[in-house]
């Protein structure tokens, strides 16, 4: 196994340490004039409202679910992440950069879909947690991030919201790509921020109930869906409190498209392709004898 | 965010307009902005049109003229309001007092409705952006005539549409969505001023460019009127903000 | 004047840096200028669709500029004559000097030749009033539709400095989401230069067109985010123009 | 004093007066050369300001949202029978494709044609302006302006607007006193006269492609047949190649008695002919 | 990469007036709590007093992401020391630990900090770390973009021996004139008093400031 | 695209350096497993090397697990993959379709060339023909559509899209993934 994982650098699970050999190519594949730039592919970004607040026993996180890249490239997207299981993370910037951030410091990226049985993506605060027999404090997660993105002095984009209830009650904080972090009652990140914040400004209030908190929030993140074209979609919520984590996932839908499309009576032929329709040069199929254990399918 | 630029480009360095006057460069022609205004807000109410924005001549990031009335009258029935720089807001008053002197000239009794104005101010703004030249404002305006209120825009590069609320600058940003939320037709006065407060308070807490001094005017049947400026309420005192570190978490080191 | 303010800790006089910095945008990395530019890009998508007897074009009212939305509500189409529409999207400031250009003209011409200008001629007079702008463009992009001399339907599409033509099978897309909805056109209507779509394309009418057309601009509403709020649809008919909104998502 | 007799100050004086984006209208309904007016943008240099904004080069816009429609193969020829025009039809902008179904070939007048290669507006503008000076001169000298005239005039125009980011490469030709001619011009001002052992040209992003097959096939002895079906293949294996030539095949053949249209049809089709000739070739 | 000395693309700004005074018995520390990206105010109440040991404070100006990476180490540092020590450090060791991070890495950093405290050998002392990580000991100290407005007005009502309240007065109705003139300073202001017997934190709400534009 | 127990990845075949056209019989999806359709667009080069490097790593999971590698799990290894060289990237962009768990359900995932994903349930595209496809996914997707069906819509889909760009095209291919079969259609296409 030793020696498997030598020959295995190129998949750093464990360290997330990055990887430089393509840069000098890179950069020289930028500077040449044959026009291969334009061609290449873009990072997508999440554009993005992000949101929290603190209430009376808990924190409410919430964000809208659009990506963008050339165009809209994921329309019910997750930006709410899961670090510890008292401690959420909204992020906004690049979207790999906000996923792997945020994911480098939790354990399971996301333990509500079982799509991670294997590569468990080390994680700092879960070994703190087996260290120290402790459920995590939101400081300590607010200051692994800071230093992580300090560290790239904001190369690594990711603007984020962190929330979380700990031993010391409920906390909230921002931190922004260069790694510095703020502590607020209320806050909102990403280019809806300013909208988001536009909501908080005129209705936030010490003491908010649960009830009232979620209200806030999915209302500041409507603000930031149809006042900032970078944001979209739907309003996921997350509310945090000491006993437990409510994740609202798509708890607001109003731009479904389906009444739209109901609304229309597109004629018949409009997308509708018979059998024969495309051209076909030549077919080739394989039938899978057995589903299980064929090794020879694996090819080079 | 052309815009923001416009309103974040009030920075301007004696070095920055030199430069923009070298002749290398085609492209810094026109030189930057100076003393520079901060947003403009309005919306169409049950009476008319009312409008706000603060007194605060910024020059650079320094606070420099504290009392500049961005809100002016014009004709029997219009208010005229600008961000960006005073100077060419000056340049278009100028413009504005000459239209009045035609119109009083010709003596037919018939002055500018304010759509025509916004035209005439929308073609001006345009044509000076085609000679790369630009009048460097968003410029706001509305009015209240033959029973009807009017309210348009137009930026520095002639772009301009009517609607029933506006704003401009970092207003655009974040007045923007107040109005979007709450904003309905045939509002009354006091929640019209009301709304407008707090847009106006929103903007000072969050805009490095304004201070608490606003004025508000309003053009109804009565006739455009632009009040004295007035300070509007804010609130400092959440539990947070008095004690940021409270309890036993620090909340880091700093 | 930089040195007044600048001290340790106040790099706010530099504008470059301000704009640079503009919090606003924390998650988007597009290049914000300093210098003056002339245009703005405020989105824009326009459709348009030719029959046998008819021509339908629908144009989106959202005025976007940056991520912000300015107006949900603007008018991007220009009623030229009974029989003659043009629509574009592009730079908004432009397009409304360009469309009071031809307003002028259109009157000026029914003045000089009392008669309307033909939807042949508009295209033409478009072409050249934005190609004498060759130098310093109307950021326009622009469709023309109507109903050519013998009442068939016209459509063309321009490029900024007024290369247009007369489309062969009768639609053309033009604006921000050009690219998102023409290969749909295409797979539904086109029959040249196109692999996909049935072998013989159907005739629409026109009911189906408006239709189809809405259909389309949810599509494009779904994936381009300048596209959104409402579209203004205008079909034309000998008969004379009907104009329609279908609301869209907001977006 | 009598007001009324004031002349209009204020809002129409020059300074800021009428629109300046209105061109001057006599000047616009005619198009005379001498007549025209182009606003050029206020600033210092306007040719480099225009050819840095504006200009269509060849596969890139300068980063710029203004995409003017380009890319082209052309390509036309001498042969004893006269001269075959053939082209493609695709404008792309960036890589999106905007039409598959342009007229390249601009049809002067019934003894002229040119060809549109670089940007469309360019060529479409000036060929259709250079048709009203050929007829201008036909007017005043009462005979056909002869292709070697006409295609100095386009030069003419082009050096004229040297510098200011035109892109035109555009073949035109013709039948006049002295035969079939086929002459070159572009937006630098370059004008060729197509003669000698290899009388013809090829212009656009495809271009390359196709003078690899005119080079090897071309003769002066080719019978109409044979010139047409050559201006087909070497327009489908520049289409073949080169991405931003496609669609459909437009082959115009010039005569003494003018021009005809003699091929228009989809290079989809043609594929399927020239593959099944080159396996039949292979396989024989 | 950045030219030193200004903020990279997106980074968070202090703008801020900060300032610190030292009297007979302690020092007072005193901030102004804006945080702007561009011209928008990120966080409006933001403390930029920030304790590195029990009776050393610093202000904190330029980048934020900076500023507060540096008094981190500062802090675990400055307590490793006290813990070695037996005794809390004095402020000097504090102001020398700021300027050896403000030196070392000035091409990198953003940071003009002012570093203030009471330790029983010197008595309340202020130190001021400017842009570069030159360390100077002034009886008071101000800093950031809004201390250029106030450098007169400092100059004129400062005094030797001022009383504590004295000192609390003039350090607030300074940050306020810094605060009405500065377009990146403003807020609240946000107080410290340090002395033998501790902190002690004092809060002035933005509508209840010393001096406001009229 | 997905469809009913069933999923299918389609990708035009031309390989080009710009404008000019290379080759025009290029694969870009691959099959790492019975359960697993990998789509690669972008440099041919990094299509390679990347296709290589999964490889070994599908193999070896295989090795040490003893059984085949879920197109979830693989999702998930190419994303840490990729964002490894966050600072340096491959430019690719993959899209992973396979059939999950014993009762093959669809999956579907696309990522950007730093390893963002994107989950849907409908359908993802990549390539320079991102917007067309879009367009023409977002208007002729249905829901559940048995293998014959899907293979008409997401060929459909490709070939209208990759009509109007000109930097794709000269034929199609569209690999369909059923729990008992793997097919292969190839398309006639434009081929200019």
């Amino acid at each position: 196994m030793v020696e498997e994982n030598r020959a295995d650098k190129s998949f750093p699970h464990v360290d997330g340490g990055f990887n430089f050999e393509n840069f000098k190519r890179n950069v020289s594949f930028m500077n040449s004039d044959s026009g291969i730039k334009g061609t290449m592919p873009k990072a997508w970004k999440t554009g993005t409202t992000i949101v929290g607040v603190v209430f009376d026993g808990g924190v409410a996180l919430a964000a809208d679910t659009r990506a963008t890249g050339n165009v809209i490239v994921d329309k019910n997207c997750e930006k709410i992440h899961y670090i510890a299981p008292n401690i959420y993370c909204c992020g906004a910037g690049t979207a790999a950069d906000t996923e792997m951030t945020v994911s480098s410091i939790s354990i399971l990226q996301e333990p509500l879909r079982d799509t991670h049985d294997t590569g468990q993506i080390s994680s700092q605060l879960e070994l703190l947690r087996l260290n120290t027999a402790k459920s995590s404090r939101v400081v300590t997660a607010m200051t692994m991030l800071k230093r992580h993105l300090f560290n790239y002095q904001g190369h690594v984009s990711a603007a984020l919201v962190l929330g979380g209830v700990d031993a010391t009650g409920p906390h909230l904080y921002t931190v922004y790509p260069h790694g510095s972090t703020d502590k607020l009652p209320y806050v909102t990140m990403g280019s809806g921020s300013l909208a988001a914040m536009s909501v908080f400004e005129t209705s936030y209030k010490d003491n908010l109930t649960e009830q009232e908190a979620i209200d806030l929030v999915a209302e500041a993140i409507k603000a930031g869906i149809f006042n900032d074209l970078g944001s979209g979609s739907n309003v996921d919520v997350c509310i945090i409190t000491k006993d437990k984590v409510d994740m609202k996932r798509n708890f607001i839908t109003p731009n479904d498209q389906g009444p739209l499309r109901a609304s229309i009576s597109k004629p018949a032929t409009f997308g509708y392709f018979p059998p024969g329709t495309t051209k076909v040069v030549s077919t080739d199929i394989e039938t899978f004898a057995t589903v299980t254990t064929d090794v020879e399918m694996l090819e080079a | 965010m052309a815009t923001v630029s416009q309103t974040l480009a009030c920075a301007a360095s004696g070095a920055d307009v030199s430069a923009g006057r070298s002749a290398a460069d085609p492209h810094k022609h026109t030189t930057s902005p100076i003393v520079t205004g901060t947003s403009v807000v309005a919306l169409k109410y049950k009476d008319g049109v009312m409008m706000a924005a603060d007194t605060l001549g910024s020059y650079g990031s320094l606070s420099r003229f504290t009392d500049l009335r961005r809100i002016v009258t014009t004709g029997g029935y219009t208010l005229v309001g600008a961000d960006g720089d005073y100077s060419d807001f000056q340049y278009v008053q100028d413009i504005l007092k000459e239209l009045e002197v035609e119109d009083a000239c010709v003596a037919d009794g018939i002055t500018h409705s304010p759509k025509e104005i916004w035209c005439c101010m929308a073609r001006i703004l345009y044509h000076r952006r085609s000679k790369m030249n630009p009048l460097w404002n968003n410029l706001v305006i509305a009015g209240f005539h033959e029973g009807e209120a009017f309210l348009g825009t137009t930026d520095k590069i002639g772009t301009s549409y009517e609607c029933d609320f506006v704003a401009t600058g970092m207003g655009l940003h974040m007045a923007m969505p107040i109005l979007r939320r709450h904003w309905k037709p045939n509002m009354s006065e006091s929640e019209a001023r009301e709304l407008l407060e707090s847009c106006m308070r929103t903007l000072f807490y969050r805009d490095c460019r304004t201070i608490n001094k606003i004025t508000f005017a309003s053009a109804t049947k009565k006739g455009p009127s632009v009040d004295e400026p007035v300070e509007v309420s804010t609130e400092w005192s959440y539990q947070s903000f008095v004690d940021p570190k409270a309890g036993s978490d620090t909340g880091g080191s700093w | 004047m930089a040195s007044i303010a600048s001290s340790e800790g106040d790099r706010t006089l530099d504008p470059a840096m301000q704009v640079g910095g503009a919090g606003v945008d924390v998650a988007s990395s597009t290049p914000l200028q300093h210098r003056f530019s002339p245009y703005s890009w405020n989105g824009g998508t326009v459709l348009a669709v030719a029959g046998k007897d008819y021509c339908v074009v629908a144009t989106d009212k959202r005025l976007a500029e940056g991520y912000s939305i300015l107006s949900r509500k603007i008018d991007r189409a220009l009623q030229l004559t009974d029989k003659t529409v043009i629509a574009c999207g592009g730079s908004h400031n432009d397009v409304e000097a360009l469309y009071n250009h031809l307003k002028l003209r259109a009157v000026m011409y029914k003045y000089n030749h009392e008669e309307d200008l033909s939807t042949i001629g508009a295209a033409q007079l478009l072409s050249n009033t934005l190609y004498y702008k060759r130098f310093f463009p109307y950021y326009a992009l622009a469709v023309i539709a109507g109903l050519d001399d013998d009442g068939v339907g016209y459509v063309a599409g321009y490029d900024a400095v007024g290369s247009y033509l007369r489309s062969r099978d009768g639609y053309t897309a033009n604006g921000s989401a050009a690219a998102i909805a023409m290969p749909i056109l295409d797979n539904a209507l086109g029959k040249v230069g196109v692999s996909s779509g049935l072998d013989e394309k159907p005739e629409y009418s026109i009911a189906d067109t408006i239709e189809m057309l809405k259909d389309i601009f949810v599509t494009v509403g779904e994936r381009d985010i300048l596209c959104g709020d409402a579209v203004d649809i205008y079909a034309i008919t000998a008969t004379g123009t009907e104009h329609e909104v279908f609301e869209l998502k907001a977006d | 004093m009598d007001l009324l007799q004031a002349p209009p100050r204020g809002l129409f004086r020059e300074s800021h007066g009428a629109s300046a984006t209105r061109m001057d209208m006599a000047s616009a309904a005619g198009m005379g050369h001498d007549q025209m007016k182009f606003e050029l943008p206020g600033v210092q240099h306007p040719a480099e300001f225009v050819s840095q904004n504006f200009s269509p080069g060849t596969y890139e816009d300068n980063g710029k949202r203004l995409k003017f429609s380009k890319g082209t193969t052309t390509l036309a020829f001498i042969f004893k029978g006269g001269v075959i025009v053939s082209v493609d039809s695709r404008a792309s902008q960036g890589s999106y494709i905007g039409s598959q179904t342009v007229k390249k070939v601009i049809e002067i007048n019934p003894y002229l044609l040119g060809t549109m290669a670089g940007g469309a507006a360019d060529c479409l503008f000036w060929e259709r302006n250079l048709g009203m000076q050929c007829r201008m001169f036909e007017l005043r000298n009462k005979e056909r302006i002869s292709v070697a005239a006409a295609s100095k005039l386009l030069a003419n125009t082009m050096n004229y607007y040297k510098g200011m980011g035109l892109s035109m490469g555009t073949m035109i030709t013709g039948w006049d006193k002295r035969g079939p001619q086929l002459f070159y011009v572009d937006n630098d001002g370059t004008r060729l006269k197509a003669d000698g052992d290899k009388p013809f040209f090829c212009v656009g992003s495809g271009g390359t492609y196709a003078y690899g097959v005119l080079d090897s096939s071309y003769s002066f002895d080719l019978s109409d047949e044979e010139a047409i079906e050559l201006g087909k293949r070497a327009i489908y294996h520049a289409t073949y190649r080169d991405a931003y030539s496609g669609g459909v095949n437009n082959v115009y053949l010039v005569k003494e008695t003018g021009w005809t249209h003699v091929f228009s049809g989809d290079t989809y089709h043609h594929h399927d002919k020239y593959s099944a000739e080159r396996e039949a070739a292979a396989n024989p | 990469m950045s030219p030193p000395g200004t903020l990279k693309k997106g980074e968070v700004d202090l703008g801020t007036s900060i300032m610190a005074v030292s009297f007979g018995s302690g020092v007072i520390v005193g901030a102004d709590s804006r945080t702007s990206t561009g011209s928008y105010i990120a966080n409006r109440v933001s403390d930029k007093l920030t304790p590195v040991h029990d009776y050393v404070y610093c202000c904190r100006s330029g980048s934020a992401a900076d500023t507060q990476a540096i008094s981190d180490i500062v802090r675990t540092q400055l307590g490793n020391h006290a813990v070695e020590l037996g005794r809390a450090p004095a402020v000097k060791t504090a102001a020398k630990l700021f300027q050896r991070y403000c030196y070392e890495y000035k091409d990198r950093l953003m940071a003009g900090i002012i570093c203030a405290g009471f330790d029983p050998v010197e008595g309340g002392t202020v130190y001021s770390i400017p842009l570069g990580g030159a360390m100077i000991k002034q009886p008071f100290a101000i800093g950031g973009s809004g201390s250029t407005y106030i450098y007169a007005y400092c100059d004129a009502n400062y005094r030797e021996n001022m009383t504590r309240d004295e000192a609390h007065t003039f350090v607030k109705k300074a940050l306020a004139h810094a605060m009405a003139r500065d377009g990146s300073s403003g807020g609240v202001i946000r107080t410290a008093i340090i002395d033998e017997n501790g902190v002690e934190r004092f809060f002035t709400p933005g509508n209840e400031l010393p001096f406001t534009l009229q | 695209m997905t469809g009913k127990n069933c999923v299918a990845i389609a990708s035009d075949t031309r390989m080009g350096a710009q404008a000019l056209t290379v080759a025009t019989n290029q694969e870009r999806v691959f099959k790492m497993n019975n359960k697993t359709l990998l789509g690669l667009s972008g440099l041919i080069s990094d299509v390679y090397t990347v296709k290589q490097k999964l490889d070994m790593q599908v193999n070896m999971y295989k090795l040490r697990e003893n059984r085949d590698m879920k197109p979830s799990v693989f999702n998930n290894m190419l994303s840490s993959f990729l964002y490894a060289r966050r600072f340096g990237p491959y430019f690719i962009e993959p899209i992973v379709a396979g059939l999950e768990g014993p009762d093959n359900k669809p999956f579907i995932s696309g990522q950007d060339l730093l390893g963002a994903s994107v989950f849907t349930d409908d359908f993802v595209v990549a390539g320079t023909s991102e917007s067309e496809l879009f367009g023409t996914c977002e208007s002729f997707y249905k829901p559940d559509l048995e293998p014959e069906e899907l293979f008409e819509t997401i060929a459909q889909c490709m070939l209208a899209a990759v009509d109007r760009d000109c930097l794709a095209g000269w034929g199609g291919v569209v690999h369909i993934l059923t729990p008992d079969e793997h097919i292969v259609k190839h398309l006639k296409g434009r081929h200019d």
